[in-house]
């Protein structure tokens, strides 16, 4: 088990009796991670780019050295392929504002699956909209809640420019089978934008295998601080598109009349980057491969499944995904006749930190049938107590409600 | 359990949650809006019948959390027969005292109405026994503008 | 003098020897700002908004108590008019691509200056661009380096839009008259966008005494970290703007249908905001407030007079400001026949960071004649001996290239 | 001030960028290329007069640094009488050494060009130092493209 890096989390540190289960919304972060990029900004801050200094030139290093250190973490050798971002979500958007407002038509086609995160969602459906193109959203399988392939086969046509699909749902923790995904695409002329926001922090990824158009993430959900996205384009598309927003840094020349655009990723980069995120994001990824993806996602599953069979002992709990299914720490449930909201104060007042709500993926709630579900999502840093103090706040709450 | 949270569920509220009142047909309906909040999905239907001035009968149909559907389900019970002017004000007092906007003095409110005072306490749960209050507000106003 | 906040800075503790003239690319962070930022993660980290827990909560106050603080900082009573963005060039970016895109039309005109920073310059070109509406660039007076108000006079128009005009200039350091330009603006119903991301710094500002209708600053040029930024907003701006970004924490309501939002600023706020980067900027203005900006404003126009002087001393080194012009730490100049990008880099050499260039600001630096220049900026951290290196540094790279 | 630096701008390098070599017309232009380095403002004009697959002539006027300046007049009078062979040879090998990419022995090389070692430890100058040499290089180019 991975009990002994608990203790480089400050967090659970110096909340004692805290168990933190909402590591889906955002993750703690290690002392390591926030060692690093303190030590950034006591010892080699300033502003990167053009400064012909020494203090710069490290600072440039610094952030240069993330984007080659994040391009390997995900199986790519060309780290110009990555564009900094503040989030998952704004790297969506840069994508549907820039390639999509260029090749998307009257008519034309964007396929999403219903159980898109709505960062993944609504950029689509506005640029749909924007476009008088249509959407077309691809269901899950009711009884597996995998993602249906053949609805995915009879949707995609010779019009459908962008298959957008996550990697893992924020919700239920399934995970698509992206290289069929991509080669599927890839057969019909279209473009793959893999949201691997939550697939990230609890599996391997190598892009290599499925070679997606696009694909981002967000450093948060992956021991980073917040504020710190990434974005992976094809150097092609990227060298392509237009930029997203304009201003220094990512310009080659100005005049009153005309401005001409610096290469990828700069040309993407306006203005002064979070350098601090890429710093954190670097140290995290040093952090999650020390001791290990298979590890970390070893560990997770097992205290999901766990929770799942105690969850399920009680009673009156409903549990969505099969216990057989669990390959992650993301736990989706409900109590019947209890709102989530109320289970979530009653557990939020013992301290145990779960997430209620439609959890910004209102489609897919919709298509289950609920107004909203409780998350428990386990991390590296949970232990088998977190799960036993999670199954006592359930029976408190049945407790308070009289059930 | 702290006795905050014990506050906030009291039994008056979770029988009102299990057992929310006045969700019915109206014969006549004269001012209707619905609420919702993006936070729980809580979703309040409100109609009004009213005559002279006077709240005859509501419904209130709440598909929520604990808090709002006793919220609003309390709120039912004690509209019902007041002026909509007498509920313009008690609306507003309402809101004013769940939000902590100005000392209230709540003494002389009905009982099942002080029972809702234990959400004081959990800041983020203040907007799900608002939305019937808001709501309601809202028929109100559309029925005023309408005439 | 300010010599006793000198300490506070680590960097600068940390690399003896260091003559930092740099801050109007990037400011130092004081130690309180990086432990505020710390302890947060330390203590109080979770995503915000929707968490029904206690840690969700603290973190959600921490974030909106440094908008209240903001607010107040820039002297609106209104925190809901700000907007948390990555830097001023997206607060810039933001409002061209949202009300920018809605009110300009063919025919249309928009108002710069020529010494706007690139990010209040090229979003608005490009704009024009789109839109087939008119850039028109509004000069400065050659003597005196302030903006030219007879040209900005002459210039709008009842079909003017925008008047988009930095508070102060990052070459020259010249502050143009906002109450004015705001008086005229209104005047012919144009709106205006000011870029105080090189004024607040320096200078103390308080909206209510001009009521721009837009305004913009970065966080890392006042003490904060780098990767945030704010756009203020008139309140009625905002509600009938669209939103930006979509995704996630900004939406009312996703069916798979239709989409409605959420009220300002949340509308603008797609995904997982830099919670960090909001309470080191609100650490940053205790700080900055605590010594008093009128105090680090009069500190650092002294020590750029001080090198102003011994300059002009010295000969062959070109000064564009006017001493009695001076009332900010910013201090553009060149050497005759030796190419600012050689003396900047001649100074790193011996730690003295300048800045050498177009300063993304090419339309101003060909207005001027120049290729280039070199910019030395002094902050509330420097001091006179600091002032005695760069003129050290500038006799020895004379020396250098035998001059 | 450290001996990189001195070795950057030696008196060689200096008296090159004061003194920029072929700087002028030609009579008869067979390639040429504009480059700019956006870091420094630097800009470059190359042209070639070519003839049998030699360069017969060649123009190189420099705005810029004393970097870029000095490097662009090295190369303009080590490139002349070249073949066009062997220039994009040498060329391709000063970009290499300049960017530290491979071990390059230059002791075989003209001590002008020899002079340039010094950017190398100066990252961020090296791109100017560069700019004639990719600017010429792409100038061939597109004569080639051009046949
Ligand atoms: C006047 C002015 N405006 C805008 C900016 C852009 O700031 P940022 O890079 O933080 O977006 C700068 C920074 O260089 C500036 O000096
Ligand atoms: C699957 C998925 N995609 C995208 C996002 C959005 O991430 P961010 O808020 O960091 O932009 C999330 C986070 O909730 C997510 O779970």
């Amino acid at each position: 088990m991975l009990e002994r890096f608990r203790k480089d989390f400050p967090v659970l540190e110096n909340n004692p009796g805290l168990t933190y289960l909402d590591s889906a919304a955002s993750t703690q972060k290690p002392a390591v991670v926030l060692e690093k990029m303190d030590h950034f900004y006591r010892f080699d801050y300033a502003n990167i780019h053009r400064g012909l200094y020494n203090l710069s030139e490290r600072a440039t290093a610094s952030y240069e050295a993330a984007r080659t250190r994040i391009a390997e973490f995900i199986g790519t050798a060309v780290p110009e392929s990555l564009v900094f971002t503040r989030n998952a979500t704004e790297s969506l958007n840069l994508i549907a504002a820039t390639i999509g407002e260029q090749i998307v038509h009257k008519g034309d086609e964007i396929i999403v699956s219903v159980m898109e995160h709505h960062a993944n969602f609504v950029p689509w459906q506005q640029l749909a909209a924007r476009k008088d193109a249509k959407l077309k959203v691809v269901g899950i399988d009711r009884k597996t809640l995998e993602l249906d392939m053949a609805a995915l086969e009879s949707a995609i046509t010779g019009k459908t420019r962008f298959v957008c699909c996550t990697m893992a749902s924020n919700v239920l923790g399934t995970t698509p089978n992206v290289a069929k995904i991509s080669k599927l695409a890839k057969k019909h002329g279209a473009l793959t934008v893999f949201d691997a926001a939550q697939f990230v922090p609890h599996h391997k990824l190598d892009i290599s295998t499925f070679d997606p158009d696009f694909l981002v993430l967000s450093g948060h959900k992956m021991l980073a601080v917040d504020g710190f996205g990434v974005l992976y384009g094809k150097p092609e598309h990227l060298a392509a598109m237009p930029p997203y927003m304009t201003g220094g840094d990512m310009i080659e020349n100005v005049t009153i009349e005309k401005t001409t655009y610096s290469e990828p990723p700069q040309k993407f980069e306006a203005g002064t980057p979070f350098m601090g995120g890429a710093i954190s994001l670097h140290a995290a990824i040093d952090y999650l491969e020390n001791i290990g993806l298979d590890r970390i996602q070893e560990h997770e599953s097992a205290l999901a499944k766990l929770a799942d069979e105690k969850l399920r002992a009680i009673g009156k709990v409903k549990l969505y995904r099969k216990p057989e299914h669990i390959h992650n720490g993301i736990l989706p449930f409900n109590i019947e006749g209890i709102h989530p909201h109320d289970v979530a104060t009653i557990l939020g007042d013992m301290d145990i930190c779960v997430r209620a709500g439609h959890h910004c993926a209102q489609p897919l709630i919709h298509f289950m049938g609920e107004m909203a579900m409780v998350r428990a999502s386990f991390y590296l840093y949970n232990t088998e107590k977190d799960v036993d103090r999670l199954i006592a706040g359930i029976q408190k709450t049945l407790e308070v409600f009289h059930k | 359990m702290t006795t905050q949270l014990d506050n906030m569920y009291r039994d008056l509220i979770l029988d009102h949650y299990e057992h929310p009142r006045n969700c019915h047909e109206l014969s006549n309906v004269n001012s209707s809006e619905e609420g919702f909040n993006p936070l729980c999905g809580d979703h309040v239907d409100i109609n009004f019948e009213q005559k002279d001035g006077k709240i005859t009968d509501i419904s209130v149909c709440t598909k929520g959390c604990a808090i709002c559907t006793a919220s609003g389900s309390i709120m039912s019970d004690i509209l019902k027969g007041h002026s909509v002017e007498e509920t313009d004000r008690l609306v507003k007092e309402v809101k004013a005292y769940l939000k902590g906007e100005r000392d209230i003095e709540i003494s002389n409110w009905p009982p099942s109405l002080q029972a809702l005072s234990g959400v004081r306490k959990f800041p983020i749960r203040i907007k799900c026994a608002l939305l019937p209050w808001t709501t309601a507000e809202l028929a109100l106003q559309n029925q005023t503008k309408q005439k």
